[in-house]
């Protein structure tokens, strides 16, 4: 057998085996962290979760500083203003918005209140309001709303300018003054939510870490340890899970007034069940597994075999436990807010701005739209994250 | 022990187990009400001495794993005292162990199993570095690469993970681990069976060089008998949860007592395909009994060529033939029916 | 087995006894009580009242003659709803509460675990992130407000369905999607999770190696794996949704017995909220105990017994 | 009276189906009444299903006072001794003929102690000494004093008659919630009920004007959703509700012509501890309450139609000469549009001697937890910000714990409402007496309890002189600031006709129809 | 001629990680006629076991084959659809994993995992599986079966567990049997009995058969035909008398001297090869055994050699045969045993 490749005598020249050790490279060593973390950084879904989140947080400490209202500022004249304005275009050249309950709005061509205008007569049997502005004459006559009252879609007013009827708005523009509209008491929408969101994020923070360090800890504990010390700190768990948390939580606001310090206590006392109960399932059927016994002939003690071999491995259920429990402390914390232990009024978190927007869902559904929104970004962007982190710390799964 | 006559007899033992069983409770029915065990091991008894390799072979399922577990305390024993160095660790908590912890490894018979797939290589190796603090930082690091090219790993493998590595290459990286607490006595439980032969010369030399430098000892579980008989110093033979045959290695292989080794013996596979496949086995007939409920008297009597009546009723005794040659056989009373 | 069902079930009545003692202290420590209105009543009356129910007798005669009850399963009269008593209301509500628990369980299983596998198979692409996004909207948005705007945009918009009451299949969608919202999302984001870890395993490459079609391999051997989780969590949650929801019963319009529950803190209505907690205390401590019986089933090498 | 007001023209309506039956599905608007046994009930939702089931010596129709089970009454002349005359053909539901004796067993079950009657104490109110059935047909009540409302009250369901026997067959009011055991007197009876989902009430056909009841049958639903309520009022499955949420009223008010809205006889108003620095001064009392735009308020949040509140008996109540009581007895320095005065609240506060809000303590307003509370606070926080310059923090509490707090007058400003009892000034005005355990704030005047006193011995316009004495009295020292009167919105199917709002908010549908 | 079952062809596979592409095998090409035993052998980590899952196609993430053909009865198994695969494993081509431990379900028992496949491929009731799967269980020892079939995986020995795993490998009498180092775990009885049971397979139903081990022992006895891979390539292929009598390749000498023998004395030094096995994220341009090599030449380390056939059907990729390769003194490795 010929081969055809060409060959020169020195390549046959034979070579010392210790020359060919040289070119040996040894590529950084990861731990299981930094390489979780490398690998997190490149799940892009992730990162934009863990960006929204951090945008959220700096949004809620930042952006109030930055607006010109506070939470609290009130213009009763603005009230329940929609983030939407239709305007409608007077002879003049001004602008003005009718608003849901046929009240009168001088706005400027972008979008920005002037402010409200009087009614110069009011006709409530034959629903006509009669207004003035720069010398304009605008009838609101909205007797249709009632006719009509089925249709959808149908208009719900008549406004004549000067004589003229006006049927279709002129425009429609973005509110420019209040971004997201106001609520009732004319305050701005937006402002609130994000100090809503200094609240809802807080609150979402404590849920996560009572969680993660009782709730997974004392899972883990029960579960590893197992036998009867199991059946007493399960039973334990069942106690704390069963008591009405309303009657505890009535009584830990009497014994210690309304505050943060206090919903923390309240949330810290049962959110952690959950996931107590979730962590020693997995720790029950992880612990059984080899690599544990291997853990404990190197003389692990429980509690490294716990944090570092248990946790991990149920790591799973517990990113996604924690993700998902995200709003519903967010909406615990308005319950608590109905007890009194909550932020007091006027100050508001997404949970109690979304269930006092509920009552006028369909008249001004936006009110409860913004914090549902921003209660929704959160989860998902803690959801994606979470995902992405589950990725992570599970070598097995990706890149 | 009167027969030693050797230098043997003023040798430290490190390990004595003494009428040590293990019985696994099977359940049966939904609530259990029903329950049998299984015999796993079945009162044996057995010393090693200090810087010596006990071999242990036997056949599959035989107990030798589960004996190797409850030595080293993941298995609590049913019966019989576990003595190391002098301390009786057969019902200590794992509180009273874990000086010992340092002292004994186990390397398990199945790697992937036994390894974390969420650690680094690095991190599994580094596990008993960091447990009983024997280095930090750069050294611990450099601890962690000398054990990985010790087990014939690369540096670059520390920041792999267990399930990018071939059978033999996770092997490796359990003996690694354990070996890195530098303990005194290691259960081997098939450490090289997954592994190539170049790569189990290597670790066979391995653990000899450092029995040599720091006295360790082993008790080298295997059922490759030409690796056992290379590394062990004696050997043991379990059949059914039951010691039947202890000897020195080399007694063993030219003087093999009990039928059973016998057939063990017989059947070793020779890399060689013209000798094997003219090579005269002992096919062992019969059943394979069951630990579950073994045979009465001897229990090797159901597969044994020579078994006659005394078979059935007695349990042979485990007794010296000389020389340190202990076996269980009525054969060795001489009174062959 | 049978030693370790016997001693747990005497720690689960232990537990019981347990719940039932603090709560009842507490709700005796809270403030209010059952008979404050607006305008004070009469010495004479409240006098008349505290007697009838005992309320003066000292606390730990009360405790002990409320223990009494429960041991003989007479929760005693509601307070607040007058001539019923506790086991009255329960045994009207529960069966509402029960079928409509039952229905979102069904629910939650038979869509929550499906979607949690698909999304696990198909994970990071289209069917993953549509699982997700739902998943999210199934938690952020709390069941008070999907069952309004439910009511909203079937009954009053579109006028599908009806509004209220428990009366016919059309009356159960509404409810059902409002109870298991939150839980289905939260099996679903749980079973990804899980069957995603299971796939890795050597033991699924096993049973590809023996020509399982895919569905199998993954009904059968990634998801009984993957169901302790689940398990874990369905096991309390079933206990919540039988016993009823505050807000759906009361957003429905449902007879059940959920209401009763938050009523009578509310309200201070003492007996009926001892019963309820419990009611739903023993339901909840049951099917935790199912949970760990279940185990045992799922993982043969979970061993609960010591 | 001001029911009826959407009567339509006969004529309008096309003759129905004889054979049909006649629904009315009213949602009674809780999650179920605690008792429908009159002598027990102490609740309005209670009160509306027993004012159709059950009928007092008088009754209530077109806001006029008629006799019902009583043909006719006399009064003695010092106005003390009320003797009723019983009709002969009123009938329980069971046929039993309806006699005095009832009436003298259900009025001698409230008083009993032992029956532990919420309301026993309206006795008292009403001044009532002694009674009895002179025999079957004739009952006569002895008062204290002579006392205008006592004949009003006779239509108010605590005196209402019982039947003994039926009441024997439940013990504590369990007997009305049972069809077999509950016997009634009014025009329907309890046909079932379901705890917790509706009570239906059919006609009952030994009512003595049961030829005037055209309704077969009332299906009471139990739901306490507003929305849900509203949501199935719009889509025509329930006929009658009156709660509805507050943020749909403005759109009801427009869009809907169904939707109306009644004067309630209530305040809503907030309290003073008047035993707290600076609270104790009348001036900041005074300034505080000047400082509330309670037309705002009511325009913008209530948005029900309310009226400001100026003082604390709402519109609804007369003197004796007929005179609206608050109209009559002025602005108490209030504004009379509502809104705030911010010139005399800032003033009296620079008199109390923090001019602009300098130096005003820190203090607290507590409200029992509701969305609608909130929003009042909310606002009127505002107000006293921007108008005073001073800084009020809220805080809430769950219903009983706010009852314990503000009985204990642990507390600085508190909310507080109040629906009268009955149709006099005296069920407000009797709160503030001292010792009356609705004197939340503790206030004490000499001259108040004293004019409250002197009323009580007089009857007509001697009586209410001292009211109106006490009124100002109260209106000047300031222990509580009204903020609004209530108002009571309710939607009825355009096809219900003649249904009944009593003036104590209370449905009657004895002579309602439903002409689908 | 007999009929050829399985010709792989050219195969690459490689798993993308984050460290870089690990090229676990880089062109592999055997063949397999029917009824014929091959043995492959070589170093742990050459990649014998990626080459028979990538056969199989059931590389896990983040696994790939790059390239190359897998004729199974002439049809290209790379090519096959998911569905496809599905019915061609477990009853014409079934697998014996080498890890027993985690191959095998741990919640369900063994029995229910041995009957699983038999109901899959052979249409039968459950307890006609049931039967079958004791009697599985019989033939590869398991001692009373009857019992043992209701018993989960955890516990079994480790022995026991890997005779589960061929007990449901041979369950449905696949055409090909991929066995992954099958006897690993067992003594030399059981062994010998379980290579007994697969020749029989070999003779009696005519099961072909892949025999990936190390235990050149094990080889020597049942295969008539050896691979030895190195480093993701094959270094030789030959049948097994010249392997063990005449090998080619450097690294085959090697693994010949690495054996220990009976007839060597106790702790006498075993030899193994030196060093340590190629990186296979960056794998070296020449023969990947040249830096272990006692008669590497520079060639070697810039070149990959190309196969040179001894005699038909013996061929090494090994420079040292080329025409103008110089003649070195080898030492084989060769021992004859005697006993
Ligand atoms: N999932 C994976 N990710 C990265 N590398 C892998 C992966 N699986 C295997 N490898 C690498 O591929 C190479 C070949 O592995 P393979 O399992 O085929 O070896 P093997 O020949 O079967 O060895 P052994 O005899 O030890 O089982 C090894 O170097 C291994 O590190
Ligand atoms: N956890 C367990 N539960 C029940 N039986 C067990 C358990 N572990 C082991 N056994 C049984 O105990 C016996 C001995 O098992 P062991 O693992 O000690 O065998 P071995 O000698 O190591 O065998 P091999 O060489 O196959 O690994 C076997 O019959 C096995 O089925
Ligand atoms: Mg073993
Ligand atoms: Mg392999």
């Amino acid at each position: 057998m010929i081969d055809q490749f060409k060959t020169t005598p020195d390549m046959w020249e034979p070579i010392i085996l210790e020359d060919r050790e040289k070119d040996k490279i040894v590529r950084k060593s990861l731990t299981y962290w930094q390489d979780a973390w490398r690998r997190l950084k490149k799940n892009h879904l992730s990162m934009l979760g863990l960006g929204v989140i951090i945008l959220l947080a700096f949004a809620a400490i930042v952006g109030p500083v930055l607006s010109p209202y506070s939470y609290s500022d009130q213009d009763l004249n603005m009230s329940n203003m929609p983030p939407r304005l239709e305007l409608h275009k007077l002879d003049d050249g001004t602008f003005v918005h009718v608003h849901k309950e046929y009240r009168l709005y001088e706005v400027t061509e972008n979008g920005e209140l002037i402010g409200r205008v009087q009614h110069t007569k009011e006709d409530m049997v034959n629903k006509v309001r009669e207004f003035e502005l720069n010398g304009n004459e605008i009838v609101i006559d909205y007797k249709l709303a009632a006719i009509n009252k089925d249709v959808p879609n149908a208009p719900k007013f008549t406004l004549t300018i000067n004589g003229q009827e006006n049927a279709t708005p002129d425009k429609t523009v973005w509110n420019k003054t209040y971004l997201f509209g106001t609520d009732t008491l004319g305050r701005d929408i937006f402002v609130r939510n994000l100090y809503g969101a200094r609240i809802s994020l807080l609150i979402a923070l404590v849920a996560t870490i009572v969680q993660f360090f009782i709730g997974v800890i004392y899972g883990g504990v029960s579960g590893y340890v197992g036998g009867r010390v199991d059946n007493f700190m399960m039973r334990v768990v069942d106690i704390v899970d069963t008591i009405p948390l309303m009657l505890y939580v009535i009584l830990l606001m009497v014994v210690l007034g309304a505050g943060l310090m206090t919903i923390i206590i309240a949330l810290g006392s049962v959110y952690w069940v959950r996931m107590a109960r979730l962590v020693r399932g997995q720790v029950l059927s992880i612990k059984e597994n080899e690599f544990i016994l291997a853990a404990r002939t190197l003389g692990a003690s429980p509690w490294r075999i716990m944090v570092r071999h248990l946790i991990p491995n149920s790591m799973g259920a517990i990113i996604v436990s924690l993700a998902m429990m995200v709003p519903s402390a967010i909406f615990t914390e308005s319950f608590l807010s109905f007890i009194g232990l909550g932020v007091s009024a006027p100050q508001a978190s997404w949970g109690t701005l979304a269930s006092d927007a509920m009552g006028g869902l369909r008249t001004y559904a936006y009110q409860l739209f913004v914090p549902s929104f921003f209660i929704s970004m959160t989860v998902l962007s803690f959801n994606f994250l979470g995902d992405g982190l589950r990725d992570a710390l599970d070598p097995r799964l990706r890149k | 022990m009167d027969k030693m006559t050797n230098a043997a007899e003023n040798r430290e033992i490190l390990l004595e187990v003494r009428n040590m069983k293990k019985y696994f409770p099977i359940h049966k029915g939904l609530f259990g009400t029903k329950k049998t065990n299984v015999q796993a091991v079945d009162d044996i008894s057995f010393y090693i001495y200090k810087g010596e390799t006990l071999g242990l072979v036997g056949e599959s399922g035989c107990g030798k794993s589960t004996a190797g577990r409850t030595i080293i305390r993941l298995y609590d024993p049913t019966a019989g005292e576990i003595i190391f160095d002098g301390a009786d660790i057969s019902s200590m908590t794992e509180n009273e162990l874990k000086p010992f912890r340092k002292r004994m490894q186990m390397i398990f018979q199945d790697p992937y199993a036994s390894l974390n797939s969420r650690m680094t290589v690095g991190d599994i190796i580094g596990e008993p570095i960091d447990i009983h603090d024997l280095a930090t930082g750069e050294e611990r690091q450099k601890m962690i690469y000398d054990l990985l090219e010790r087990v014939g790993l690369s540096k670059d493998h520390a920041s792999r993970y267990p399930h990018e590595f071939s059978g033999g290459q996770r092997q490796r990286i359990g003996i690694a681990r354990s070996l890195a607490v530098k303990p005194d006595f290691i259960i081997c439980d098939e450490p090289i069976s997954a592994l190539d032969v170049s790569i189990q010369a290597q670790v066979v030399n391995m653990l000899e060089d450092l029995q040599e430098e720091f006295g360790l000892t082993y008790l080298f579980i295997a059922h490759d008998l030409s690796m056992v008989k290379h590394i062990s110093d004696r050997i043991g033979v379990m059949y059914l949860g039951k010691l039947v045959e202890l000897a020195s290695s080399k007694e063993l292989y030219e003087k093999p007592m009990h039928p059973y080794t016998q057939a063990l013996l017989s059947a070793i596979p020779i890399p060689d395909p013209e000798v094997t496949h003219a090579k005269q086995r002992i096919v062992l007939e019969g059943d394979v009994p069951s630990p579950i409920n073994p045979p009465s008297g001897c229990r090797f009597r159901t597969r044994c060529q020579y078994a006659f009546e005394r078979c059935k009723i007695e349990e042979p005794v485990f007794q010296d033939m000389g020389g340190g040659h202990m076996v269980a056989c009525h054969l060795m009373d001489g009174d062959k029916a | 087995m049978g030693k370790y069902i016997i001693r747990r079930l005497i720690s689960m009545i232990i537990t019981l006894v347990f719940v039932a003692s603090i709560t009842f202290f507490l709700m005796h420590a809270v403030p209010g009580g059952p008979f404050q209105s607006e305008k004070a009543l009469p010495e004479a009356v409240i006098q008349a009242l505290n007697e009838k129910y005992h309320l003066d007798d000292p606390l730990w005669k009360q405790y002990l003659d409320y223990m009494k009850g429960v041991f003989t399963f007479q929760l005693g009269p509601s307070f607040k709803r007058v001539g019923t008593t506790v086991n009255d209301l329960i045994i009207a509500g529960f069966p509402y509460s029960a079928k409509l628990g039952f229905f979102a369980t069904l629910a939650i299983v038979a869509l929550g675990i499906p979607a949690g596998i698909i999304s696990a198979l198909k994970t990071n692409k289209w069917e993953d992130y549509l699982v997700t996004v739902l998943a999210t909207l199934g938690v952020a948005v709390p069941s008070f407000v999907l069952g309004a705007l439910f009511i909203y945009i079937f009954s009053s918009r579109l006028g599908w369905l009806p509004s209220f009451g428990l009366t016919s299949w059309k009356h159960y969608i509404g409810p059902v999607i409002a109870l298991s919202g939150f839980s289905l999302a939260f099996v679903a984001r749980l079973t990804r999770s899980s069957v995603l870890e299971v796939m890795q395993q050597d033991y699924i490459r096993t049973a590809r190696a023996k020509g399982l079609p895919e569905i199998v391999v993954i009904v059968k051997h990634a998801l009984k794996n993957a169901l302790i989780p689940v398990v874990t969590y369905l096991g309390p949650m079933i206990a919540a949704m039988m016993t009823g929801s505050f807000i759906v019963e009361k957003i429905f319009a449902i007879p059940g017995m959920g209401k009763y529950f938050v009523e009578s803190v509310s309200s201070r209505d003492y007996t009926v909220l001892m019963g309820t907690t419990i009611f739903y205390a023993a339901f909840s401590i049951t099917m935790i105990f199912l949970v760990d019986i279940a185990y045992g089933f799922i993982d043969p090498r979970i061993k609960l017994g010591d | 009276g001001c029911g009826g007001t959407t009567e339509q023209p006969a004529a309008e309506t096309p003759a129905e189906e004889p054979a049909a039956e006649k629904v009315l599905v009213w949602n009674i608007g809780s999650s179920g009444p605690k008792t429908i046994d009159p002598g027990l009930n102490a609740a309005s939702d209670g009160g509306n299903v027993i004012n159709n089931m059950f009928e007092g010596l008088m009754r209530e129709v077109d806001g006029k006072l008629e006799p019902a089970m009583a043909e006719s009454y006399t009064v003695s002349d010092d106005n003390l001794v009320y003797t009723f005359k019983i009709r002969p053909d009123v009938k329980w539901s069971d046929g039993q003929p309806v006699t005095a004796k009832d009436f003298e067993y259900a009025w001698a079950r409230v008083l009993d102690p032992a029956t532990a009657s919420e309301y026993s104490w309206i006795f008292d109110e009403a001044s009532v000494d002694s009674f009895k059935a002179i025999d079957d047909m004739t009952f006569e009540v002895t008062l204290k004093v002579p006392t205008d409302y006592f004949l009003g009250l006779t239509a108010f369901y605590t005196f209402f008659p019982v039947r003994e026997d039926a009441v024997a067959k439940g013990a504590d009011g369990a007997w009305a919630f049972d069809p077999a055991a509950s016997v009634v007197n009014g025009p329907f009876k309890l046909e079932s009920y379901t705890q917790g989902d509706k009570m239906i009430l059919v006609k009952n056909e030994n009512y003595w004007q049961a030829e005037k009841v055209k309704l077969d049958k009332i299906e009471g639903l139990l739901i306490d959703d507003q929305s849900t309520a509203l949501t199935a009022y719009e889509a025509k499955e329930i006929d009658i509700i009156d709660d509805m949420p507050t943020a749909e009223i403005p759109r009801l008010m427009a869009e809907d012509p169904t939707f109306m809205v009644f004067p309630q006889d209530a305040v809503y108003y907030f309290s003073f501890n008047t035993k707290v620095a600076p609270l104790d001064n009348v001036k900041v009392r005074q300034a505080l309450a000047y400082a509330v735009d309670r037309k705002a308020i009511v325009e913008t949040v209530t948005k029900a139609g309310q009226m400001p509140a100026h003082s604390m008996i709402p519109g609804t109540d007369y003197d004796a000469e007929g005179n609206v009581f608050n109209v009559k007895s002025g602005f108490h320095g209030f504004k009379e549009d509502g809104t705030a005065d911010v010139e005399k609240a800032k003033a009296l506060l620079a008199e109390a001697g923090y001019p602009d809000g300098a130096g005003f303590p820190a203090f607290e307003l507590l409200y029992n937890t509701s969305e609608g509370h909130k929003a009042i606070a909310e606002a009127i926080q505002e107000m006293w910000k921007q108008n005073l310059g001073i800084n009020v923090t809220l805080a809430n509490q769950e219903w009983a714990v706010f009852q314990d707090t503000r009985t204990n007058h642990d507390f600085q400003i508190a909310r507080g409402g109040w629906i009268g009892d009955y149709s006099d000034p005296m069920t407000y005005l009797g709160m503030f007496i001292e010792g009356s355990p609705m004197n939340y704030g503790e206030w004490v005047s000499k001259d108040y309890d004293a004019a409250i006193a002197a009323s009580k011995s007089l009857t007509g316009s001697e009586r209410f002189e001292q009211l109106y004495i006490a009124d100002k009295i109260l209106m000047e020292e300031m222990p509580v600031m009204p903020v609004y009167y209530y108002t009571n919105p309710v939607m009825v199917q355009d096809y219900v006709t003649d249904w009944e709002l009593t003036t104590r908010s209370t449905w009657f549908f004895g002579f309602a129809d439903v002409m689908k | 001629m007999t009929e050829r079952i399985l010709e792989v062809k050219n195969m690459k596979t490689s798993f993308h990680t984050h460290v870089g592409e690990v090229q676990a095998v880089r062109g592999v090409s055997f063949h397999l006629e029917k009824g014929e035993a091959l043995g492959i052998v070589g170093e742990s980590g050459s990649g014998k076991s990626v080459t028979s899952m990538s056969v199989m196609r059931l590389l896990q993430y983040p696994g790939i084959i790059k390239e190359g053909e897998v004729f199974f009865k002439g049809e290209d198994l790379v090519k096959k659809s998911k569905a496809e695969m599905m019915s061609v494993r477990g009853n014409q081509i079934a697998m014996i994993f080498q890890d027993p431990m985690t191959s095998l379900n741990p919640v369900y028992t063994i029995g229910n995992q041995i009957m699983e496949a038999v109901i899959r491929h052979q249409k039968v009731s459950k307890t006609e599986a049931r039967e079958r799967a004791i009697d599985m269980l019989k033939l590869v020892g398991i001692p009373s079966p009857e019992t043992r079939v209701d018993n989960y995986p955890h516990e079994f020995s480790g022995g026991m567990r890997q005779r589960a795993m061929i007990a449901i490998a041979l369950s449905c009498e696949p055409d090909l049997l991929i066995a992954d180092e099958p006897t690993t775990a067992l003594d030399v009885t059981i062994q010998a009995q379980i290579l007994e049971l697969l020749k029989d397979l070999r003779t009696k139903v005519n099961t072909s058969i892949i025999l990936i081990t190390h235990d050149l022992g094990v080889v020597a006895d049942v295969c008539s035909r050896i691979v030895v891979m190195y480093g993701g390539l094959i270094m030789e292929e030959g049948r097994a008398e010249d392997i063990f009598y005449e090998p080619l390749h450097p690294y085959t000498m090697g693994l010949l001297k690495s054996i220990p023998r009976l007839d060597l004395g106790h702790k006498q030094r075993l030899v193994p090869i030196p060093g340590s096995p190629p990186d296979l994220i960056k794998p070296p341009k020449g023969c990947p055994f040249a830096a272990r090599c006692p008669y590497a030449m520079k060639i070697c380390l810039d070149h990959q050699p190309g196969y040179y056939e001894r005699k038909p059907g013996h061929k090494a990729a090994c420079w040292l045969h080329h025409q103008d390769a110089p003649t070195v003194e080898l030492d084989t490795g060769v021992r004859r045993v005697t006993e």
